[in-house]
């Protein structure tokens, strides 16, 4: 956030990219396209290619992390090496493990884990090209993946992310906005409760900005929403021809 | 399962039937702070020290310098690295070994804190652009461990940051003994915590309650805009309830700077 | 032992009770490819990329570079460096956690493959010799395992290169978003990888008979030379049974090379 | 030891410090500073900040290190990343893991770990401000934190350092006198019997040197050794009065 | 491989070190050197100083690694820091992991390990010091060193490389052809079978080149196989006479 | 607990019976070293090296140089480095990994040894005052365990410092088949290590009687001055046994010297 720059992002009430502020980028999702993997789900976000699989529930190993009342819920984001300009070393840093964390726990509120005792379910995403919005990106694709995986889910995760750049409450940042704007508030709602299941913020916002945003962000939800859906009517539809 | 684990999970319980009752073990408000206490300068070799107890939570702040190159896409400004270390002798709870998740989210969130709020003018810590850069090493200790080391934290972290002096850098070396002026620090962003215990919403959750919760917002905030916010614990809040913790963080940030 | 690689054993057992009838689980011939789709570019924003399926083996390759100082046995010389990584989302087997000797294995193999063939003209990857050279680092990422990684990942990162541009570089620093032409890659080296079941000899095997077979030789080719070859497993072969298999190695080259 | 310079460290028989030959630094110890340690210490020598906690006896872990004769006892040395000039990156380094393994040693022979079989004691000390003798300091913390966990102990451990500087045989250096100086011994000793628990050395010393810095040492730990038991007695006494 | 330069390693047929294309380097076997391995075996081969130790059939830990049907075998390829120019790093870098892996599976050819269900026997090679074929000598010693533990083997293993310099195929590359040669393959045959259990190749050979190549290295593991059981014999005459 | 532990427990048993009849396993006097046999210039390719046989005890000793800046407080002084690997074909009880506190504890004390006794003229590493200054790397590698590695690696490690040679540096590169003259080393310091087995004092313990012992000194010397000592084991001395085994020390030395 808050790269200093003298570039305007926002004229004649158009983004960079040419979205209105309250667009999003163009998303595509696509589940079932992993064969080893339980369930899964490849999302394209704007720039953002993100691939999610889910493993289990399973035996848990290690065995004394095992949870006599639920399974346990394991959330691995990882960024492949070439995903970012400049090569990620392979192996969790300090960034992953924190999305990692608050995403994980963003699901625990859907998955129906006590079903599970003993057991673990493995979340895996790996962002295959990053621009802006990743976390986002990668829980929304996990959700479609658990429910590709056939897990019982209380409802459905979305993620979406709204952002303040030169001033205006826009949504869904892009990378130029992510560097150079003035606030990133990442969001992940359930549709049917309205529960806020994942928030961060980071930048600068009013109490009314962040209102505008978090309002923004819960609206546009409501679109992927539907996407997420779709795309496992769609992975059914498949199945069912063959 | 050790018996601290084990222990701990009844406390848990026990502060979810307290909550229920619109109670808390130690008879604070919801909106109560545990007693606070800052020691700025604790440390009085380091560049800038904070000790912080807040109830029976003990952090201490330590901010360490060097000389660096900047990085490539801000060549005229300086750094900020923030490190957290859950040392065992805080809690039979923590282990050695490298920082686990729930360290890394710490230094990660008081990191953000001090950083959005932009109270740092990175662009003082040039020395020659895109070759020096002051880099500011800001190091969290937990010695003692009660719960909310987030506010805790932040708190010795904005305090230590407050009393820290630059060395002076001549000919290319670091002259420890003198000092070429203040930290350029012109805000004082604090984070406040609130549980949330089944539907009670509760500030500066001790480590019972942060067992019993389901989950937790920080806010951080400086006089006038929010700076960073974290959510954590597989709960859920709504859209009102973090508005309403959000105006709380606004009112109970005005007291907490009054101890910087 | 898991519930996944108990099944694998019994796959592995069934798979050599076929072979030593002549057949194969999927009615492939001995010397036949699972169907391949090579998409190169498939991770546009990188340097270079490429995604193939080789069955329901799915393997990406992509190229990143940075400038560096080259090695002082070869100061006018860019330099490779390949890594693998098998991701977990790939394999109930597999794990995360740093490169398991498989994955090792791999990466060198295809390392050897690309290195010997002399495909990357490595003195054209030199800036200002002895000081600043173009580093190629090449990252294979597994993301569905279904066996043969040597001959669909050794393909990704061969198609990667082949589309792989050089950006900029300009007063000491890289301009991603221009290029400087493409990567001086010359030459197709292709791996053929056998496996011996029993007595039996069989092209591209999939998890199961890589599980059942005894030995397993992969044998990388240019047009005209064998640029690389690589024994594993805890058989053998006789010099009779490498030297067809090299032969069948040339023959399945050019048709591997056409995908490309 | 044994940098270069021209400093004189010893000028009318005082030191750069204004002390005598055989005197300490300034010491203060208070015991019980911590809320969760079963024992803890919090003692000032010198510039030196040093706070020592221990927990157990309790169950040993990971379970095939439990020894069925006595408890384990272990013994972390750490150095706070702001307690030296260059910061200090987090984690054992070699010279913690040494002064681990030996403070340790000098423990084990005073606990009367044998009551405690199949369990471990955890001693953790954490250098917050260095300035030469941190390994004596924290050493003599422990034995107070140890005692104040309600342990049995034979006997308490104290450990001073003796050295040599400008050729003169001198107690307790300074961080100027340990840069410069010609040696320095640290060792720990049981004030009942006598007994050698600890002995380092490095520099250069003969041995009548050695014999009058080792007597030096002696000496002096009979002093921290009633501050020790002072720090003991004032806990007992507040938590008496509470 | 391939380094470019303008030394001709080969001249009026002979190679810079004397030595005839199909001519292998000074080899030298001793069984039976150290005293707490079960079995060992020191060896130099031209520059190269090898020593190889084994301990086994013993307890396989850590257990989940263990085998109902047979022993485990693992293999530790080790170059001391001091046995190359550039201090080498201690511990497994992706080059000694790979050689420990190939090797390992090169003996588990030979050695009877479903004799010892259960178990696990540990190989270990240290690089005293290297010259190009460690990896040919390492294994060398590896098979020696196993006989001598007296673990029951179906055969020996004997590891050689050959390889192309100036365009003719040679034996048993040295330094400087290992440099600046342009092929090298490194074998491991058993002498009874023919059978190949080790084979590497890289740099650039035709299909006949190759055949020269590995027949060249066959015919002279023949010699390196006699000074094997030479080595082994005058184990077991210097044990009886003693 | 292995097999080779319980072994070595009961061997530790036997010693302390035997020591408290005045007696050791291998019957050799109290104040005796085993057999010791020194082979300079062992890894003739290697800048300095040497070859340590005390008993069963082997190690081998490697000097490596490499040109680095020097530490801000010593500008003009080269520096060392001392490593030990406890390989494990050394013995049952080593496994692979990183070093444990025991290979850490005998590499700081053999360093402190050579170090402290200034037998190393640091001064003369210098090569440019400030920029470039020679790095001594001593590697001390363990092949055969059986006891007192403190004094066979301090051997080893002087022994392999004495025929060290620096090599040659030009234009900024080293040039390792010419060179630049000998390492200057002017004195012999040594170690001898003494376990104290009960109320017995011995010089050289062996496995078993370490296993056996109660405490542990290592005292090195010099011609005419102790320069480092190393305390060990749970058990303790008195200062009279300590000033007695400094005695001792200084007598053994002496013969120790004469091997190098």
């Amino acid at each position: 956030m808050g790269m200093k720059s003298d570039i305007q992002l926002i004229k004649d009430g158009k983004r960079l990219d040419g979205r209105k502020p309250n667009e999003l980028r163009d998303i595509t999702i696509k589940a079932g396209v992993l064969d080893n993997a339980d369930g899964s789900c490849y999302l394209e976000w704007g720039g953002n290619k993100v691939l999610a699989g889910v493993y289990g529930p399973k035996q848990c190993l290690p065995r004394h992390l095992s949870n006599p009342y639920k399974a346990v819920l394991n959330y691995r984001y990882n960024m492949a090496p070439f995903s970012v300009d400049d090569r990620k070393r392979p192996g969790p840093d300090r960034r992953s493990v924190e999305i990692s964390k608050i995403s994980a726990e963003a699901l625990e509120r859907v998955v129906l884990l006590e079903k599970f005792p003993e057991t673990m379910v493995d979340v895996y995403v790996e962002i295959l090209q990053a621009e802006a919005g990743t976390r986002c990106a990668a829980l929304t694709a996990a959700s479609v993946a658990l429910a590709d995986a056939g897990l019982p889910m209380k409802d459905m995760v979305t993620a979406v992310a709204a952002g303040k750049i030169d001033g205006t409450v826009v949504l869904d940042l892009n990378k130029a906005e992510d560097n150079f704007g003035q606030a990133d508030v990442p969001m992940a709602v359930l549709q049917h409760s309205g529960e806020i299941v994942l928030l961060q913020m980071d930048g600068d916002l009013t109490q009314k900005e962040f209102h505008q945003a978090a309002t923004m962000a819960i609206e546009a939800s409501k679109k992927v929403y539907e996407l997420q859906k779709a795309a496992l009517k769609d992975k059914y539809k498949e199945r069912g021809s063959k | 399962m050790s018996v601290e684990e084990v222990a701990l999970e009844v406390k848990g319980d026990y502060v979810r039937q307290l909550a229920a009752k619109g109670m808390r073990q130690d008879k604070r408000k919801m909106d109560e702070y545990r007693p606070i206490k800052v020691t700025p300068n604790f440390i009085p070799h380091a560049l800038g020290s904070s000790y912080v107890e807040l109830g029976k939570t003990k952090v201490i702040a330590g901010v360490s310098m060097a000389v660096g190159t900047p990085y490539p896409d801000t060549p005229a400004s300086g750094t900020l690295m923030t490190g957290a270390e859950f040392a065992p002798i805080a809690s039979p709870l923590f282990e050695s070994g490298p920082p686990r998740p729930a360290a890394i989210e710490l230094a990660r969130v008081v990191d953000r804190g001090v950083r959005e709020s932009k109270t740092i003018d990175f662009d003082k810590l040039c020395i020659t652009e895109g070759e020096a850069v002051w880099m500011v090493m800001l190091d969290l200790h937990v010695i003692d461990y009660d719960g909310n080391l987030f506010d805790s934290s932040s708190l010795a972290a904005i305090s230590a940051l407050l009393n820290a002096r630059i060395p002076k850098y001549e000919d290319g070396k670091i002259i420890r003994e003198e000092t070429s002026g203040k930290l350029p620090v012109s805000k004082k962003p604090v984070e406040c915590t609130f549980a949330k215990v089944g539907d009670v919403l509760m500030l500066d959750p001790t480590l019972a309650e942060e067992q019993g919760m389901d989950a937790r917002l920080t806010v951080a905030t400086t006089e006038k805009s929010i700076c960073a916010m974290q959510k954590g614990g597989s709960g859920s809040f709504s859209l009102d309830e973090v508005e309403g913790l959000i105006d709380q963080a606004f009112k109970k940030g005005k007291a907490l700077r009054k101890l910087l």
